[in-house]
């Protein structure tokens, strides 16, 4: 690491903001990315935002913040990257964005409260996220995708749920 | 050289400004078109896709391609149609395409300053640029140049605004650029400094789109300052002066001034090399440069 | 106390981190979802679906902070599902109404109570005048309290004289109603929740009891947890989440499962599971005309074959063999259905032929044994079919067609005996069409939504449009508002007290514990005093609390089967809601009916009980009816034009029309908007792609939703959500309806799908 | 402003010192320690801070870590342009 990117990394956020599906890893990415903004345009669900960090090293690149809006899945921003710095992927089972946490401190099934927001909405239905006992919803790491739908949809004004970023 | 090419070259520099206008609508447009899901065309100018025809800024394919030394085919086949342009036409996309060139010029206007000085150009420190820009990239380990790209820049300005309705800090560098560029440096930017210029002027084909100055014609101030076409110039360039190239962007301006006084000044594709002496030596010495450089 | 942002940031990160390790955090590591600090907690029932949950009212600064489970409801045990955990936003949601208005020149105007009440008081006095008793309508709901059901029935049958007088369980539970009636002889089930848990098997049939009735789904699953050898079996034409649990689905083709039940009864008989002796004793058969004996009916099932069945249904035949077996093995067994069954053209006779399963069994009667009808409002079957508030009952399951129910009702009321008809009013599809035409002039709509509950919704705007309109509501605007005269804000849940009759007979208080917002008014005084304005001073004077217009309800339950005269306020107030018959303050209330423990098969003489353990005394000789009905297909089956079968239905999140739950952004966040369910294979082969817009259609209207392509629906079906304003699927659904229960057929209609 | 969550394994044998002396450093905040070895903590710095080279120096400073393992980090603030000191 040079003396100019630690100079750059002060600057510019370091942290790991969800990419689009088919993302390669976020050092790669960084150096992938043209920051043209084609994924956020083709996406017709307004999901992926842009990293407006000033100018740091992450800035103008793609994120999904799933809590504003998630990844539904319909698979039109990876042929559309310009560069390889999305992969192109067509099926949806094979993203792998991140990996949804649920924190049972506050998640509402482990309180006594029914909820099935994020069970029911799982585009990987029934099989990302299980009930076990048909109550608590656990999620299962080898079929997450990522796509934030379930933190999308958590009622808790905290979600219970949140999707971290899987670093391959 | 039929007739009908040159009439139709002279239209074409005829409705620049009209072009250049398009090409900032456009810009606003692609976003407008994305909202509705009308997916026809996407992105900007770093990269933009009009239907399956793709285009990418060949400065980002330069620095794609240093940072991580593989070679995209996806990429290539996005700056074919730039670069056979620029091969044919030189910096044609900074006189009739890039916004930054069209918010540049109407600032000057709005700044009308009688011009004090010209510059003179020196090809090498063209090489000293570009090379700069490269050593950057591969310094900062990622697409720098992305914040010095103003074309792309107000592309993703524009299309931030529209389509999420945000804006970042990145975009401060326009007005910054704009402002030290046009009211302090006499549009220093556009002829020397700016990355993609400097790319695009080093595909240009010696026997492309050229200004031709013949000497016989002129009527004119013999005064470096004073002639219409100096005066004219947007990039504070001498269109009689030799070397014009790499500076010159070829946006046709010098030649419609001239039109009024002895058509002197010509932009056309050179045929017969001997007949124009300027462009002459300019080759030449593009050839010593070159082999300088290596 | 408030949070910033920052510390619930910093909570969600150390969660996250905790739950990378595996771990969860300890206790009082983060902010505590329950603040109970100088909280002041009130026992009360939610407002939602018809299970009847227990709530605590959490009250601080004078206003609804937080809601709790009761841990000590039986019925819930301090569980609650999401809807009702956020009850309380509800109360402060932007859309309450607080201040009567009255349309002026096509707009609403702020108005007094004085002038509202005098202007509807005239205006249904004039009409009276010039059209009769018969040109008012009242149409209320499953969501009002006993109470205010019970003086919109004094009001409209005892004193303006017209049984036009409905509520919404017509929609939702009237065929419930006459399969109890034609097969017990009483209306409601025989069981309680207790059966639950001792329970063998479970037949859940056109039911999404994990979306719908939640609590209840999850008793049944802690249950099977508990003991894996319970056996869930499950029919339904769609994958709805609660197939998760089912050991057996079977798929029928959208209205034609009563192939299969015929079916399953032929194969118990055959295989030896029949209970010979119970049928000997407690059991007569009959079809549609006349009296049967058992050979006779085991004759009439000789049609239906598991093949034949096989053959209508679509459901294969083993499965259904194995259904019928799955039933007769289990020692116990519990059938539970909702508006799979009930909204239906022949939703009477489905009824009838789960209970036949339970009567040719034997499993009834006994603990873990009942053929249990769900309810989807919460006093649906407190407040409307014990109260009597459909057009052709009275209070207490009595009818207006019997003399003696009418005399017994008009003394207490002090009405004239005369003014109540003998003829059954209109019932709802008729009322609303009856407003179409003009017959009916002037509708007092309290607490219900019709404008959008209603089957082929649309058919019915114009007469909510054209004749004179009271709605009574909490919230506004709501689809039916837009169609007012006069609007009248009704007080909330939490703002006054009441009682709440739920599903397995129990009727629980609910206490006021707030001011009703802005100028909105009890929905039982705004009917009091219209009554009052309208002339009956002396017929409504007399009810200045709650309490008194419950004491005067339970009195005439008194010596009926739904005895409440135990069940006083002083009672309720204490207890965890009282299951009738409750005949006297001293009793404990009965988890079963017609057997021992039951006060009223406990009075029987010792001559009937001979030889009986089980009396089924709404029949005469205390025998249940097995009826032997034809088997029939929806009144809209699929054709070539309209090929795939359309059904609605909820989800968990929202509850009907969106008046309440839309107001929570929590649940909005959730769900936000309606879509339309579609198979993969079909989507495929229409081009179809997951939330794309697309256009369903049925023969009475179009709706453009969007398309959610999962395998939910089975080959051939969509489902949508009904709750949506803005998607309003009634505007699809078909009002044709049962003869017998006058129930509309929501679930099933022929629709076709494209892309929009 | 990065706001992320870590599990912090330590030694088993130290892991009490490890915890107290966590505990003093500002921008950490301890969550508990979890299976004997492991310290669920948040750690908040300021936009002119490098989160890598803060966890990088206190792991190098303390030789009861054996390892810091981010799970969540939070950048809304710089991506939305909120203030995180808004009451919500």
């Amino acid at each position: 690491m040079s003396w100019f990117e630690k100079f750059l990394n002060k600057v510019a956020d370091y942290r790991q903001p969800l990419r689009p599906p088919g993302a390669i890893n976020e050092k790669d990415f960084l150096q992938h990315c043209i920051r043209c903004r084609r994924c956020v345009e083709i996406c017709p669900y307004q999901s992926i935002k842009v990293v407006k960090s000033g100018l740091g090293k992450k800035s103008g690149t793609p994120v999904i913040i799933p809590r504003q809006v998630p990844c539904y899945l319909c698979m039109k921003c990876p042929p559309e990257c310009p560069t390889d710095a999305l992969q192109p992927i067509v099926q949806k089972e094979q993203v792998r964005m991140g990996v949804a946490k649920i924190n049972q401190d506050t998640c509402l099934p482990y309180m006594g409260i029914i909820c099935r927001a994020c069970y029911e909405r799982c585009p990987i239905y029934t099989e990302a996220i299980i009930l076990k006992d048909e109550i608590y919803p656990v999620v299962v790491e080898e079929k997450c995708v990522g796509c934030g739908i379930c933190e999308n949809v958590c009622p808790n004004e905290e979600p219970s749920i949140v999707v971290i970023k899987r670093e391959s | 050289m039929g007739l009908k090419k040159s009439k139709m070259l002279s239209l074409l520099f005829r409705k620049r400004r009209l072009i250049q206008i398009g090409s900032l609508i456009f810009l606003i447009v692609i976003p407008l078109l994305n909202l509705l899901n009308l997916e026809v065309v996407t992105g900007n100018y770093y990269s933009l896709r009009i239907w399956k025809i793709e285009f990418v800024d060949p400065l980002f394919a330069l620095q794609h391609l240093l940072l991580t030394l593989k070679f995209n085919w996806q990429l290539l086949m996005g700056i074919s149609i730039p670069l056979l342009i620029a091969f044919l036409g030189g910096k044609l996309f900074c006189s009739f395409i890039c916004p930054y060139n069209l918010l540049a010029e109407w600032l000057q206007k709005i700044l009308p300053a009688k011009k004090t000085n010209v510059f003179k150009v020196n090809a090498k420190r063209y090489w000293a640029v570009l090379i700069g820009w490269i050593i950057l990239t591969v310094i900062a380990g990622f697409p720098i140049l992305y914040f010095v790209s103003m074309p792309g820049q107000i592309g993703v300005f524009l299309g931030d605004l529209i389509f999420l309705k945000v804006m970042g800090v990145e975009s401060l560098m326009i007005l910054a650029v704009l402002g030290i560029d046009v009211v302090f440096l006499k549009r220093i930017w556009c002829r020397e400094l700016c990355p993609v210029g400097a790319l695009l002027q080093r595909f240009h084909w010696n026997y492309g789109l050229k200004i031709n100055y013949n000497e016989i014609d002129c009527v004119c101030s013999t005064d470096e300052i004073d002639s219409p076409c100096v005066q004219r110039c947007p990039v504070y360039l001498n269109p009689k002066s030799d070397p014009l190239y790499p500076a010159c962007f070829n946006c046709g301006e010098c030649v419609k001034e001239c039109y009024y006084y002895g058509e002197a000044l010509k932009i056309k594709f050179i045929k017969d090399i001997t007949n124009f002496e300027p462009n002459f030596k300019q080759r030449k010495e593009e050839q010593t440069i070159n082999k300088e450089e290596a | 106390m408030g949070v910033t942002r920052r510390e619930f940031i910093k909570t969600t990160a150390a969660a996250a981190a905790a739950a990378s390790i595996g771990t969860t955090l300890l206790p009082g590591g983060v902010k505590p979802l329950f603040a109970e600090n100088d909280m002041e907690w009130h026992k009360s029932v939610c407002r939602f679906c018809g299970v009847g949950c227990g709530v605590l009212i959490g009250v601080k600064n004078g206003k609804v902070a937080a809601i709790r489970g009761d841990k000590f409801n039986t019925i819930n045990k301090g569980h609650l599902c999401v809807k009702g955990f956020y009850l309380h936003k509800i109360i402060y949601a932007k859309t309450r109404l607080t201040h009567p208005m009255i349309k002026k020149n096509g707009k609403f105007e702020k108005v007094s109570w004085d002038e509202a009440l005098n202007f509807v008081a005239k205006k249904f006095n004039e009409i009276r005048k010039a059209h009769g008793p018969d040109a008012l309508a009242f149409y209320g709901s499953g969501q009002a309290e006993t109470e205010e059901t019970y003086m919109a029935n004094k009001l409209f049958k005892g004193c303006i004289g017209t049984n036009n007088m409905e509520g919404n369980p017509r929609l939702c539970m009237a065929s419930a109603v006459g399969g109890y009636l034609t097969s017990f002889g009483l209306d409601e089930p025989a069981g309680t929740y207790e059966d639950i848990e001792q329970a063998e098997m479970f037949m859940l049939i056109g039911t999404n009891t994990a979306e719908a009735h939640p609590i209840v789904f999850e008793r049944i699953v802690r249950h099977k947890m508990k003991n894996p050898n319970v056996k869930i079996l499950i029919i339904d034409p769609r994958k709805t989440p609660t197939d998760q649990v089912a050991d057996l689905h079977l798929f029928p083709k959208p209205g034609w499962d009563l192939a299969i039940l015929h079916a399953m009864a032929r194969i118990i008989i055959k295989e030896g599971y029949a209970d010979e002796q119970f049928i000997k004793d407690n059991v007569v058969f009959k079809d549609n005309k006349k009296n049967l004996t058992y050979e006779q009916y085991k004759q009439f099932l000789e049609k239906f074959t598991p093949e034949y069945a096989s053959k209508v249904s679509g459901v294969p035949v083993e499965d259904i063999v194995k259904a019928a077996r799955m039933f007769g093995q289990a020692k116990t067994a519990m059938s539970m259905w909702t508006m799979g069954i009930n909204q239906r053209t022949r939703g009477v006779w489905a009824n009838n032929l789960i209970t036949n399963l339970h009567l040719l069994t034997g499993k009834i009667g006994k603990p873990g044994c009942d053929s249990f009808s769900l309810t989807g409002q919460p006093n649906a079957c407190g407040g409307v079919r014990e109260g009597g508030g459909l057009c052709h009952l009275l209070p207490a399951h009595r009818v207006v067609k019997n003399p003696k129910h009418r005399e017994e009702v008009a003394k207490v009321w002090g009405v004239p005996v005369s003014n109540i008809q003998p003829k059954p009013g209109k019932h709802t599809v008729a009322m609303f069409e009856a407003l179409n035409k003009g017959e009916i002039k002037g509708i007092y709509i309290m607490c219900t939504n019709p404008a959008q509950s209603l089957p082929n919704a649309s058919k019915y705007w114009k007469g909510l449009k054209e004749q004179f309109v009271v709605v009574a509501e909490s919230f506004f605007p709501t689809a039916t508002t837009k169609f007012a005269d006069v609007v009248l804000p009704a007080a909330f849940w939490a703002e006054k007290e009441g009682v709440y009759g739920c599903t397995e007979r129990r009727s629980q208080y609910m206490p006021k514990v707030l001011e009703p917002m802005g100028e909105a008014r009890w929905d039982a005084f705004i009917l009091r005093d219209l009554g009052i304005r309208m002339g009956f001073k002396k017929e409504f004077e007399k009810y200045k609390t709650a309490e008194d217009i419950w004491n005067e309800y339970i009195s005439l339950t008194k010596g009926r089967d739904l005895d409440l005269s135990g069940a006083t306020y002083r009672r309720l107030k204490k207890e965890r809601g009282l299951r009738w018959p409750v005949p006297s303050e001293d009793h404990p209330g009965t988890y079963k009916r017609y057997v021992k423990g039951d006060p009223i098969f406990d009075e029987l003489s010792e001559e009937k009980k001979k030889g009986r353990w089980i009396y089924f005394y709404g029949k005469p000789e205390g025998k249940a009816v097995v009826w032997a009905r034809p088997d029939k297909g929806p009144e809209e089956p699929t054709d070539e034009e309209f090929p795939f079968a359309l059904s609605t239905g909820r989800v968990l999140e929202h509850w009907h029309t969106l008046t309440m739950t839309g107001t929570v952004p929590e649940l909005n966040r959730a769900v936000p908007k309606a879509y339309v369910e579609i198979n993969p294979e079909d989507a495929k082969a229409l081009g179809i792609a997951n939330k794309d817009q697309v256009i369903v259609e049925t023969r009475r209207g179009q709706l453009k939703i969007e398309a959610r392509v999962i395998n939910r629906p089975k080959k051939g079906t969509l489902f949508i959500p009904w709750h949506w304003e803005e998607w309003m699927a009634n505007i699809l659904t078909i009002d044709a309806f049962d003869p017998g229960s006058k129930e509309p057929e929501y679930k099933v209609c022929a629709a076709r799908i494209r892309k929009a | 402003m990065a706001i992320a969550g870590v599990a912090i394994l330590a030694k088993k044998e130290e892991i009490q010192n490890v915890y107290q002396r966590l505990e003093q450093i500002p921008e950490i905040t301890t969550y508990g320690i979890h299976q004997e070895q492991y310290i669920v903590a948040v750690v908040e710095t300021s936009p002119q801070q490098d989160l890598e080279k803060f966890l990088k120096k206190i792991q190098d400073n303390d030789p009861g870590i054996l390892g810091i393992f981010p799970a969540y980090a939070n950048f809304e603030d710089e991506v939305l342009g909120e203030s995180l000191d808004e009451l919500v």
